[in-house]
C-alpha cells in the first residue's frame, strides 16, 4: 500500500464514491464517517453494481407475503403459517480459514432468518469446489463440509439438503452458499417496523471485538490476491452456543410481544443495523459506543461501528419494556445493553466518552449509495466453445464403462460423506432429509410440509448465463414438484467474478435475465437473495454460478413421493421429451473431456406442465416413485432409482435416431422418471395427456441388475460400490489434512 | 535421538475464544469467582527422532506452522522437548 | 386417566440443549405427560421420569456434559436417581450422566473424528435381544472405560445396548464411532438409570421413519409405573 | 495477587485418543516419517486472584481435579505460573 494513498481509497472506495459524500454531508467526512460510508457503500452491503440488474426479476404473487428488501423473503402456507427463507454466500471466509469461514456463514444466514421473527428450522448448503485430485481442495471441501456441521449440529437447525459440484474454476475460488428457512405464524413475522421515535436500542448477545472489521469491505468485495495474509482479522471464530441463546431470547421476546423490531448484524455491523432501522422508519438515531459491550476496551469508534463480530442482534424496544427484556436476555444467559435511541430527524448521531464522532444522514448509508451500469461484452470465446457440440463428437467406448464413470464422477456419486457429518434430524420435522431430490420438512402438529431444493449448473452457467441461470430454477422446482409439492418461490445467490470486467458483468446481467423469464414461466418470484461478486483471483474467475433456492408447499407429507422404486414389477415412465444434448452434460465432461456445446434447451412451458402432473399425480396417489431427470440424463436417473430403492430394473430406451450414448446421458430438459402404484397405470397416462407431458412406458421394476436393454447391463450392487465409494475414496487420503478442529 | 516435544497451540489474540468464554462463564455457579482471561487451546505431544535437537526442533517448527496449527487463526509455541525412552 | 396410566415425565432444558422438544413431543406421542424442567430449578415438579435429553448443553466446548452436571437441576436428579426414579439420558444427556458419575465410562471423540448423523441397529441386551433401528447423530460417543472398569461393566451385565449389523451381528464393523465393546447404551447397578448414545425419540413415530425408539420410551414408562402405584 | 496459570489436559496413558492417532496417521503422506507418539490434549490458561501463589495454586489444583478435567479418562498438570498484569 502506497503511503500517500488517500484514506478512502485505501477503504475500497473510489474519488468519484467520495466525491458524493462530500456532496451529501457539505462537508468532508471524518475517519469514522469515512469508514462507515465505506463499509455501506461496498458492493457487498450496497449492491451498487447489481441493482440495476435485479430490478427486473419478478417479485410479486398471491403467496408472496414479504419480497426482496427485507432480511428474509416469505411465503404463505396457508393456515396462518409462513415459511421464511434466504440464502447467503460465505466463500471469501471460507477460502481462507474453510472450517470458520463456512460456520460463521451458518450463523450469519441463521440470523436473518430470526431477524423476521421465525424460528430456523433447516440449513441448505450448496458448495462448490475445485477437482478432489488436488489436496488444497480437499483440504477446503473437508474444512468446509465440517464447519457447517459444526456450526448447525451445535446451534440445533437441521441441515436437510445442498449440494455440491466441481469446477477447475472453483479450485482457488470456492463457492460456499448457505440457505435457512424458518417457520412464523403470519400474523407474528417483523418486517422492519416502522415509526418508533424513542425506542431504544438494544444490543444482544456476544461482546464486539476487532476481528471481522472490514468483512465487507476486505473480503467479499475485493478480489483475493496474495495479500489472504492481511485479511486475516476477518476471519472470525463462530460460537453456536452463543448462537442458540440468541435464538431462544429473541423468539421468547417475540412470541411476547416485546419487540417492536428486530434486526440481524451481519456486514457493515452496527452500522448498518443502526442505520437501516432508522432509515427504514424515516428517523434518525443516537447511538453511544460507550455502552457497547467490547471485547477489547481499546477500540476506535470506527472499529466499533464496522467490527462484524458474529452472534449479536439489535434489537428495538419501547422503553416501558426494556426492563423486561433485559431479565428476557438475563434468563438466557445472553448480554444485552441499550446502546442508542431512535430520534426524530434523519440524523444518525454516534458519540464516544461523549462527544460526537460521527453525524451523518441514515439514509445517505443505506439508501443513497452509488449505482452503477457497468459496460457488458460478452467473452469473444464464447463462440468457439458452443460451436463444439459434444453430440456430434464420436463415441465408440463402451457404454457400460461410460455409465459407471459418469456415476461415479464427483458431481453426480452420493455426498454421504458430506452430508452424513449433518444433523439432519433435530427439531423432529424433517420427513424427508439429505440425498433426495427436495427435502421437506414438517408444519408442528400439522400434515402439511414445506419441500426445498437448491441447484445450480456451473458447466452450463459457463456455456450459456442466461440458460444456466434458468435451468437453475427449473431444475430446483422441478426437484420439489417430484416429491409432490408446488413450487412457490425462488430465493437465489448470484456468485460471480470481478464486476468491473465487462465479461463478468455480461454473465451476471444474462444469468439475472435467465432467472427472470424463468421465475415469471414458473409462477416462483424471486422474495431475495444475495450476490456474491469478486470471486476470483489472478485472472481465473469463478463459472458463472447462479445458486437457485426453491420453496414449495405439500399439503400432505403422507403423500409425499420419493425417488427411489417401491417394488417389483411396477411400471416405469419417462416424463418429458429426449432430445441430442448433449452440450455441457456431465457425460460429455466425464467421459469425453469436453466442457462445449450448448446447454439443454429449455421450453418452459413444457417444465410448468411436467411439474403440475407432478404435484397432481402425487396428489392423487398415483406413483409408487418419481425422481427428476437432469445431470447424467436418463441413465443416472434411473440408477439412482434404483439404488436409492434397492430394486433394479430393466428398460428399452427406444428413439432410433439418437445414438445410444446420447440416449442414455443426453440432458434434456424437463423430464423425469416415475413408477405407477399398482392399477394406476392409466390414472398415470389419463394426467399426463391432461397436464400435456409426454410420456412413454419404458419397462418395469424388478430383480438385482440395471439391464438397459441391447445398451448395458450392470449388478445393482456394483453400481452401489461406485456411486457411494466415489466421495470417500477421494477424500480417505484427506481426512487428515490440517488438524481437525478441536 | 528421540526427542519428545510439548507444542502449544492456541487462537491468536483478539479473537473470540468460545471455549475459554463457555468456561469462564460457568465459573462463578461453580464458586471459582476469582478466575477470569480464560484461554483454551491444543496441546501437542510428540516425538521426534532426527540427528540432533536442532534438527529436530527445526523439524517441529515447520510442522507446527504447516500442519498443526493453521496460521490464519492460531499461534503456536514450542514449549519444551526432553530425551524420550524408547516406545 | 390415572397418573400411573399417563406417566408423567420431566425433560430437563440446559442451555444448549437442542433435542429437548423432540423428547417432548415424542412423550407425548407415546400417551406420557411431558414436563419441561428447566436446568435452574431446584425441584423436578413431582415428576414420574426424567430425561436428560440430547444436544450441546454449554457448547460442549470443555467436555461434553462437563459444565450442565454442575447445573442446580442435576442435584434434583441425583436424589431423584438415587431414589430409585427411572432417568434416561439420550446423548448429551449420557454424556451428562458419565460426567456426573451416574453412569461409568466416558465418552469421547468418534474413532473417524466426523461427526455421523445416520440410522443405525442396536441390539438389546436382554433375554429377547430385539434389534431396533434409532438413528444417532453425535461427534462423540465413541464409549470408553479403563479394562478393571469395562470388564465390571460386562460381569455386572450393565450394557443395555449395543451397536449391530440389521441381522443383530455384533461387530466392529457396525459399530460406527468405535466404542468399547460395541456399547451404545449403558444402565447402572440398579437399572434405573439408562443412557444411551442412539436417539430414540426421533424414531417413535412412523410418519418420519422406524420406530425403534418406542421401545425405549416404553421402558421408561414401564419403570415410572412400577414406581407410582396405581 | 493476579496469576496466571497454564494447566495442560491430557487423555490418560493407555486410553486410545483419536485425535493424536488421525494426526499421526497422516504425517507419513506428509513427509513425517520420523513423528510418532503423537498425543492431544487442551491447554487452558487462566487468572487467578488470590492471597498468595500457594493459594491461587490450591485453587487452579481443585478446579483442574473437579472442572477442567474428567479423572475418569484425564490426567492434567499445573503446568507454570506467573504474576499477570492487572486486566
Ligand atoms: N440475487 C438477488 N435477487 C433478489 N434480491 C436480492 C438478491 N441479492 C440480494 N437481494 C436483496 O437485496 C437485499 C439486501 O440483501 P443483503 O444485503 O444480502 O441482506 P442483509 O442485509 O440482510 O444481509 C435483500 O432484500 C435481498 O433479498
Ligand atoms: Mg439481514
Amino acid at each position: 500500500m502506497i503511503a500517500t494513498e488517500p484514506l478512502h481509497r485505501a477503504l475500497g472506495l473510489s474519488d468519484e464514491e467520495f466525491e458524493a459524500i462530500v456532496t451529501r454531508l457539505n462537508r468532508e467526512p471524518n475517519h469514522t464517517e469515512l469508514a462507515m460510508f465505506a463499509a455501506m457503500w461496498s458492493e457487498h452491503c450496497s449492491y451498487k453494481s447489481s441493482k440495476v440488474h435485479l430490478r427486473t426479476l419478478p417479485t410479486e404473487g398471491p403467496q408472496i407475503l414479504v419480497g426482496p428488501g427485507q432480511d428474509a423473503g416469505v411465503v404463505d402456507l396457508g393456515q396462518g403459517m409462513a415459511c421464511v427463507f434466504k440464502i447467503e454466500s460465505h466463500s471469501h471466509p471460507s477460502a481462507i480459514e474453510p472450517y470458520q469461514g463456512a460456520a460463521t456463514g451458518v450463523g450469519g444466514i441463521i440470523r436473518d432468518i430470526l431477524a423476521m421473527g421465525a424460528r430456523p428450522v433447516a440449513l441448505l448448503d450448496p458448495l462448490r469446489f475445485g477437482p478432489l485430485d488436488d489436496p488444497r481442495n480437499r483440504y477446503l471441501f473437508s474444512g468446509v463440509v465440517a464447519g457447517i456441521g459444526g456450526y448447525g449440529n451445535c446451534v440445533g437447525v437441521p441441515t436437510v439438503g445442498g449440494e455440491v459440484k466441481f469446477a477447475a474454476s472453483h479450485s482457488s475460488n470456492p463457492t460456499v452458499n448457505v440457505m435457512c428457512l424458518g417457520f412464523a405464524r403470519a400474523d407474528a413475522v417483523q418486517t422492519g417496523r416502522r415509526g418508533g421515535e424513542g425506542n431504544v436500542l438494544l444490543l444482544m448477545g456476544a461482546a464486539t471485538g476487532r476481528d471481522g472489521i472490514g468483512g465487507v469491505s476486505v473480503l467479499a468485495s475485493r478480489t483475493l490476491e496474495d495479500d489472504a495474509a492481511e485479511s486475516r482479522p476477518s476471519v472470525q471464530i463462530g460460537d453456536p452456543f452463543s448462537e442458540k441463546l440468541l435464538i431462544e431470547a429473541c423468539l421468547e421476546l417475540s412470541e411476547r410481544g416485546l419487540l417492536w423490531g428486530i434486526q440481524d448484524l451481519g456486514g457493515a455491523g452496527l452500522t448498518c443495523a443502526v442505520s437501516e432501522s432508522a432509515a427504514r422508519a424515516g428517523i434518525g438515531a443516537d447511538l453511544d459506543l460507550d455502552q457497547v459491550h467490547l471485547r477489547e476496551p481499546s477500540m476506535e469508534p470506527f472499529e466499533i461501528l464496522t467490527s462484524e463480530s458474529q452472534e449479536r442482534m439489535l434489537a428495538i424496544v419501547r422503553p416501558a419494556d426494556l426492563e423486561t427484556v433485559l431479565e428476557v436476555c438475563r434468563g438466557w444467559g445472553l448480554e444485552a445493553r441499550a446502546v442508542g435511541k431512535l430520534r426524530g430527524g434523519g440524523q444518525l448521531f454516534v458519540r464516544r466518552e461523549g462527544h460526537v464522532v460521527a453525524r451523518v444522514p441514515a439514509a445517505a448509508l443505506t439508501d443513497e449509495g452509488p449505482e452503477y451500469h457497468r459496460p457488458l461484452a460478452s467473452p469473444p470465446w464464447l463462440i468457439r466453445v458452443r460451436e463444439d457440440d459434444p453430440a456430434t463428437a464420436p463415441f465408440t467406448g463402451s457404454l457400460e464403462d461410460a455409465f459407471l464413470a459418469v456415476l461415479g464422477s464427483p458431481g453426480i456419486a452420493s455426498m454421504r460423506w458430506a452430508f452424513e457429518q449433518y444433523d439432519s434430524l433435530v427439531q423432529g420435522g424433517t420427513v424427508m432429509g439429505p440425498g433426495a431430490d427436495a427435502a421437506v420438512i414438517r408444519l408442528e402438529g400439522t400434515i402439511r410440509a414445506v419441500a426445498v431444493s437448491t441447484d445450480g449448473n456451473g458447466r452450463y452457467g459457463f456455456l450459456d448465463p442466461f440458460l444456466g441461470a434458468a435451468h437453475a430454477v427449473a431444475e430446483a422446482a422441478r426437484n420439489v414438484a417430484a416429491v409432490g409439492a408446488r413450487p412457490l418461490a425462488v430465493t437465489n445467490c448470484l456468485n460471480f467474478g470481478n464486476p468491473e470486467r465487462p465479461e463478468v458483468m455480461w454473465q451476471f446481467a444474462e444469468s439475472v435475465r435467465g432467472l427472470g423469464e424463468a421465475c415469471r414461466a414458473l409462477g416462483t418470484p424471486v422474495t431475495g437473495g444475495n450476490v456474491s461478486f469478486y470471486n476470483e483471483s489472478g485472472d481465473s474467475a469463478v463459472v458463472p454460478t447462479p445458486i437457485v433456492g426453491v420453496v414449495g408447499l405439500l399439503d400432505d407429507y403422507r403423500l409425499m413421493t420419493r425417488a427411489g422404486f417401491a417394488d417389483s414389477g411396477s411400471s416405469i415412465y419417462l416424463l418429458g421429451t429426449t432430445f441430442a444434448e448433449l452440450g455441457g452434460s456431465q457425460f460429455a465432461e466425464t467421459v469425453l473431456g469436453k466442457v462445449s456445446g450448448r446447454p439443454p434447451e429449455l421450453d418452459l412451458e413444457a417444465e410448468a406442465n411436467l411439474h403440475s402432473f407432478l404435484y397432481e399425480a402425487a396428489r392423487q396417489d398415483l406413483l409408487a416413485s418419481a425422481h427428476d431427470c437432469s445431470d447424467g440424463g436418463l441413465a443416472v436417473a434411473l440408477a439412482e432409482c434404483a439404488i436409492s430403492g434397492g430394486v433394479g430394473f430393466s428398460v428399452s430406451l427406444s428413439g432410433r435416431e439418437l445414438a445410444p450414448h446420447v440416449r442414455l446421458f443426453s440432458e434434456s430438459a424437463s423430464r423425469a422418471v416415475v413408477t405407477a402404484r399398482s392399477g394406476r397405470e392409466e390414472g398415470v397416462e389419463q394426467l399426463a395427456g391432461l397436464h400435456g407431458v409426454p410420456l412413454t412406458r419404458i419397462g418395469l421394476t424388478g430383480g438385482s441388475r440395471m439391464r438397459f436393454e441391447g445398451m448395458l447391463d450392470v449388478a445393482l450392487a456394483d453400481a452401489l460400490v461406485v456411486y457411494e465409494g466415489a466421495i470417500p475414496k477421494l477424500m480417505s487420503e484427506s481426512r487428515s489434512q490440517g488438524v481437525p478442529p478441536v | 535421538m528421540r526427542l519428545r516435544f510439548e507444542i502449544v497451540v492456541s487462537l491468536k489474540d483478539g479473537l473470540l475464544d468460545p471455549q475459554g468464554k463457555a468456561i469462564q462463564g460457568a465459573l462463578p455457579t461453580l464458586g471459582w469467582e476469582n478466575v477470569s482471561d480464560v484461554r483454551v487451546g491444543k496441546h501437542i505431544e510428540l516425538v521426534v527422532e532426527a540427528e540432533s535437537e536442532a534438527e529436530a526442533r527445526s523439524h517441529v517448527e515447520e510442522m507446527s506452522r504447516t500442519f498443526l496449527s493453521n496460521p490464519v487463526i492460531e499461534d503456536f509455541r514450542v514449549l519444551s522437548s526432553e530425551e524420550a525412552s524408547a516406545s | 386417566m390415572t397418573a400411573a396410566a399417563r406417566p408423567r415425565v420431566g425433560v430437563v432444558t440446559f442451555p444448549g440443549s437442542l433435542d429437548d422438544r423432540d423428547a417432548l413431543r415424542a412423550i407425548r406421542f407415546m400417551g406420557g405427560d411431558p414436563v419441561p424442567v428447566w436446568h435452574a430449578d431446584h425441584d423436578l415438579h413431582g415428576v414420574d421420569a426424567v430425561i436428560l435429553p440430547g444436544g450441546f448443553s454449554y457448547g460442549d466446548y470443555l467436555r461434553t456434559g462437563a459444565i450442565a452436571r454442575f447445573a442446580p437441576a442435576m442435584t434434583a436428579v441425583r436424589e431423584f436417581a438415587d431414589s430409585g426414579g427411572p432417568v434416561l439420558g439420550i446423548c448429551n444427556g449420557f454424556q451428562i450422566l458419565c460426567e456426573a458419575g451416574l453412569l461409568p465410562g466416558a465418552l469421547i471423540r468418534n474413532r473417524g473424528l466426523s461427526f455421523i448423523c445416520r440410522w443405525i441397529n442396536v441390539r438389546m441386551q436382554d433375554e429377547r435381544g430385539d434389534v431396533l433401528q434409532i438413528p444417532i447423530k453425535h461427534g462423540e460417543g465413541q464409549f470408553i472405560a479403563s479394562p478393571q472398569e469395562l470388564a465390571r461393566i460386562e460381569d455386572e451385565g450393565l450394557v443395555a445396548l449395543r451397536y449391530c449389523s440389521p441381522d443383530g451381528v455384533v461387530d466392529e464393523r457396525f459399530t460406527p464411532n468405535g466404542s468399547a465393546n460395541a456399547i451404545a447404551g449403558l444402565r447402572n447397578q440398579h437399572g434405573n438409570v439408562l443412557g444411551l448414545m442412539p436417539h430414540p425419540e426421533h424414531a417413535v413415530d412412523p410418519d418420519l421413519g422406524p420406530t425403534g425408539g418406542q421401545f425405549v420410551f416404553e421402558w421408561l414408562f414401564a419403570a415410572a409405573r412400577e414406581r407410582v402405584p396405581a
